[in-house]
């Protein structure tokens, strides 16, 4: 069943993006979101995350009917947008706990190694994120999604500022997410994904 | 190049200067010890009771010291940032950087000493007067030097950063030793007018020696402090493992 | 460890880290407090007249001064979105975060406040009354700008916007926290002055960290 | 049109798009005026020795609250950067930028403080000293406020630590300006003061764009 | 002759990037700076640019050594970042116009017309920044290269955020500042830059 979208009508300030979107993505499914910059990619994640305003459409989860800001939907959920959401003053690893504590999780020392190591963060781990590069701090935003597992991923352009190797553990990572069971959404301008076709590619037209 | 500007480019060398504080420094330890003892014997016991404050004006030995070097202090980190800024010496930020907690260190103890003398005196430990509050401000100067210097990640941004504020903190130098003519104020003014003094000579001539006892032991230990702080910015050169490492 | 415990310790630490953090609030308030009789006038009689509003005042100062960025970085960093998409109570969040800020700034403030006060010639006997009132004061003033800096979070430079629309809400704390003291130097009741105090405690601590929240959100509804 | 005009322009209208970034420093202004009588003593005898006080007080937190943010901004968009990389003079464009941030804040405040301090019981005739001693001190005190804005660019939550490091600077400008005032309100003579401002100033606005510059180059190299 | 970088020692805080980089881009030529996340390719654009501090190393450009923080080395140079260098508050016109007078130019108008075009900003011109999507912003910011044209760029990931017609735009343009005897240095994760071979690639290695 997964996530299914109904006659969604997207605005960003007075600028009229989509009239009606629909579509549904099943389970272990992702979809491929593309489109000429401006076209709505960013503003279309947003609102599903919760933190747009949706003017009309219905969303349904499972076939039911859900409340974008309600904590259900919050708690399934993980969004990435342009930015990395890092505290610079913190540590990688400090950042983690910080989110692991949002999610009010009690244990998440192991988690969290695992995807610092995973995303060969681990020997950065205690350096403030700010004299971090960009390519480092994406990877500890990255780290988020495997150390804090959701069913739900929306993801704005995840691979920015990756080089290849980071890109490949991405990949893997998603791969390893949709075979157990998960849904995502991904915004992005090269089909780099060329391993993993992806089910839905939803493509939003020109910047109105 | 002539033998001066070599000589000031070999000083600037930072090994150079490691090697060459430490003699230095020694030398300057006990002509510290000795001028301050020799100021204390002749303060405490030789200089008379004065009619008016009795005994209670030898207090002034250490309060006018200490408030000199408060000022000298800052004029010696202005300098050095002025130097540090414009050609780069790194050894210069390392000596305004060594000074700042001397110099913060002197300001509290000419505060509070005027403090204890101010209440026989004026019958009040504070007054909102000119020369006290501008000693102050000068105090709450040494502790911003001191914190923007710390609170970079990169200490040669510290050092530059703080530099600039030292330069432009250093108008308040003359601000705090004029502010006695330019306001009428409770403290006393200047008494030294170019050559000629006021005070008694029998009083004055320990002051004289105690204050050239300060300046030493404040090169005694702006040179020991430098060192460290030489060794903090060049941790990561070749001769620093070399003197860490003997 | 619980993990609202946690977000505590984490937001008490950040500025705890570096030591120097905690001290730069009571740095400011004291070279301000020496501002008044500098700029004003240094005679003692007049000062402890003014010596109550002096405290308070530099006190809201030092509190709208921090506040105006309580926010801010965290939404420029998008940590702001990683709040508001979090499955847990944005409102204990906002609670704690500005109780942190409180005992971070205004705390060591109000442990040196008698020191200052003091200082200006103030008579020790209304001391308790001033502490008492500072401590409501500071804490109901804390919520008020972290109202502000909600609301303006999403606005460019915005200090003095904060500023602006918290002063008319502050200035009634500002008053009966003065005059309580005041009238406590002056050997009159302060109690009235204090209870109207506890009342606007009570209010905002009640009824404000809702309102911040959903400030918070508002700003990234665009 | 000349670029440095046209850079001028772009950096006041930016204030004056949106018609409220003027009118903020101005009801700030008046509010914190309003403030003191309330919190401290509203007797005219208080009142009129400490007016000059309060206004210069006032003027100074009204600058460096802007300014605490003045090159933030530009910092954060990375437009900072373009600034220090571009082959004129970064000098020019910091003293302008300053300029143009006085245009737009102090000189209303300037044109406000009539107002204010004839409703602080102060006496008409010290009118003229009043304004030409906040005229030479804001800008004195605009440029300081740049410098820790600059010396502070790099670093986080700064409001407080720009504060630390300017207030011992400033206090001089504040001592002498107020003091030109409450002299000429007592028929004294406040030249002296008025000299020592004008000193400040040219020192200030001679010395200071160049430190600026510095300390903004300063806070990329790392 | 072009720019000629020798001996150059790459730090970053207390970090050794690298301890002795040498390269030479000939006129008309660019040159693609890869290596992994953190490795040092910002870093050494920035100091190149004359942001960064330079430590030891020299400089030449035509053969002759320069100063990196003097006029002429500005007035020749255009660096993007990573971030885009835009006033939020300010439209893309009004942005361009501000670039120009840090340039000290006085007659702009038609180039940054021309530049709008070609990055297909034109309808755009006169949003605020703030208001327009990631890949937008970026647009503008590549308008700052076709309308101020300086013999040497240093790019850091200039394609980040663009769409694939983006990029298009951006390698026609590259390709045109070459033939006109440019020089470019470009740090970048994919190589996208297939049409253009880059005459020179420098590999920075493992993150230090
Ligand atoms: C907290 C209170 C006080 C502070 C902050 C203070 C500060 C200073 C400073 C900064 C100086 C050095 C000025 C210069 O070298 O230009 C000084 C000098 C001096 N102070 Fe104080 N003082 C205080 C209280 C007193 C008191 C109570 C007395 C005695 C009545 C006193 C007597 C002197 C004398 C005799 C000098 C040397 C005079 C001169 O040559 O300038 N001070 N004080
Ligand atoms: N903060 C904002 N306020 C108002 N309008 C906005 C805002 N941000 C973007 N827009 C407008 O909304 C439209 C969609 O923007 P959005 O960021 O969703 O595009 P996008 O598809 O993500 O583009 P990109 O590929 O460049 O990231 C754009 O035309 C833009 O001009
Ligand atoms: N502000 C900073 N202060 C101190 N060190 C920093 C800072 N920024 C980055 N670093 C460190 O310097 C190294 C090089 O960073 P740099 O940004 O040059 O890498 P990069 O090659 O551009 O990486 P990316 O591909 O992720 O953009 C990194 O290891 C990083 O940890
Ligand atoms: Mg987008
Ligand atoms: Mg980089």
């Amino acid at each position: 069943m997964g996530l299914d979208v109904k006659g969604l009508e997207l605005r960003r300030g007075r600028r009229l993006l989509a009239s009606s979107l629909s579509f549904e993505i099943p389970n272990g499914n992702f979809m491929e979101l593309s489109g000429p910059n401006g076209s709505g990619k960013s503003t279309l994640l947003r609102v599903l995350s919760g933190l747009g305003r949706l003017e009309t459409g219905q969303l349904f989860w499972e076939g039911q009917p859900f409340d974008r800001t309600g904590d259900t939907h919050r708690s399934r959920t993980l969004y990435l947008g342009h930015s990395d959401g890092l505290k610079g003053a913190l540590s990688g690893l400090e950042n983690l706990s910080l989110f692991a504590s949002f999610r009010e999780l009690r244990h998440f020392e192991e988690p969290v190694q695992t995807a610092l190591e995973f995303y060969g963060m681990y020997r950065f781990r205690d350096v403030p994120c700010m004299r971090l590069s960009q390519g480092q701090r994406r990877r500890i935003a990255l780290c988020r999604l495997m150390a804090f597992p959701a069913p739900l991923w929306l993801l704005d352009e995840p691979t920015t500022a990756l080089d290849p190797l980071g890109i490949e553990r991405f990949m893997s990572h998603l791969s390893d997410h949709l075979a157990r069971g998960g849904l995502a959404i991904l915004a992005t301008h090269q089909s780099l994904i060329e391993r993993l076709r992806p089910t839905m590619q939803l493509r939003l037209g020109r910047a109105g | 190049m002539t033998p001066f500007s070599l000589f000031f480019h070999r000083l600037a060398s930072p090994p150079y200067f490691y090697e060459l504080s430490k003699p230095w420094g020694r030398v300057f330890a006990w002509l510290a010890l000795v001028l301050i003892l020799t100021a204390l014997y002749g303060g405490l016991w030789l200089a008379p009771r004065d009619f008016q404050q009795g005994n209670g004006y030898r207090i002034m030995y250490v309060h006018v010291p200490s408030a000199w070097m408060s000022l000298f202090v800052f004029m010696v980190m202005a300098v050095s940032a002025f130097v540090g800024l414009i050609w780069r010496l790194r050894l210069a930020y390392a000596v305004a950087a060594a000074s700042a907690p001397l110099g913060a260190a002197f300001t509290a103890v000419a505060l509070v000493t005027g403090s204890l003398w101010g209440k026989p005196m004026w019958g009040t430990y504070w007054v909102w007067d000119a020369r006290l509050t501008s000693e102050l401000i000068l105090f709450f100067l040494y502790l911003g030097f001191i914190t923007l210097n710390r609170s970079f990640e990169d200490q040669q941004t510290g050092d530059r950063a703080a530099a600039i504020l030292a330069l432009v903190g250093a108008i308040d130098v003359p601000i705090v030793h004029y502010s006695v003519d330019w306001w009428q104020t409770l403290h006393q003014g200047s008494s030294f007018k170019g050559l000629t003094s006021e005070i008694a000579p029998a009083m004055l001539w320990p002051l004289l020696v105690m204050m050239a006892g300060f300046t030493f032991y404040y090169g005694w230990l702006v040179l020991w402090r430098t060192r460290s702080e030489i060794l903090l910015r060049e941790s990561d050169r070749e001769w620093t493992r070399r003197v860490i490492g003997s | 460890m619980n993990p609202w415990i946690r977000f505590f310790r984490t937001e008490v630490g950040l500025s705890w880290r570096e030591r120097r953090r905690v001290l730069l609030p009571l740095v400011f308030f004291v070279i301000v407090a020496s501002l008044f009789p500098l700029a004003m006038s240094p005679r003692p009689e007049v000062l402890k007249l003014i010596a109550p509003g002096v405290i308070w005042v530099d006190a809201m100062l030092a509190i709208f001064l921090g506040l105006e960025s309580l926010f801010r970085q965290d939404y420029e960093e998008g940590v702001l979105e990683q709040w508001i998409l979090s499955p847990s109570s944005l409102e204990l969040r906002v609670f704690l975060k500005v109780i942190s800020f409180w005992t971070v700034t205004s705390l060591p403030l109000i442990a040196m406040s008698p020191i200052l006060v003091l200082w200006l010639s103030f008579p020790v006997r209304a001391l308790v009354v001033l502490l008492v009132g500072l401590f409501l004061g500071t804490i109901t003033l804390s919520f008020l700008g972290a109202l502000g800096a909600a609301l303006t979070v999403s606005l460019r430079q915005s200090g003095m916007l904060v500023a602006i629309l918290l002063l008319p809400v502050a200035t009634p704390i500002l008053i009966f926290g003065a005059h309580s003291a005041l009238l406590a130097s002056e050997k009159q009741n302060p109690r009235p002055a204090l209870y109207l105090l506890a009342t606007l405690f009570f209010l905002t601590v009640g009824l404000v960290p809702k309102a911040i929240s959903t400030a918070l959100k508002v700003s990234y509804e665009v």
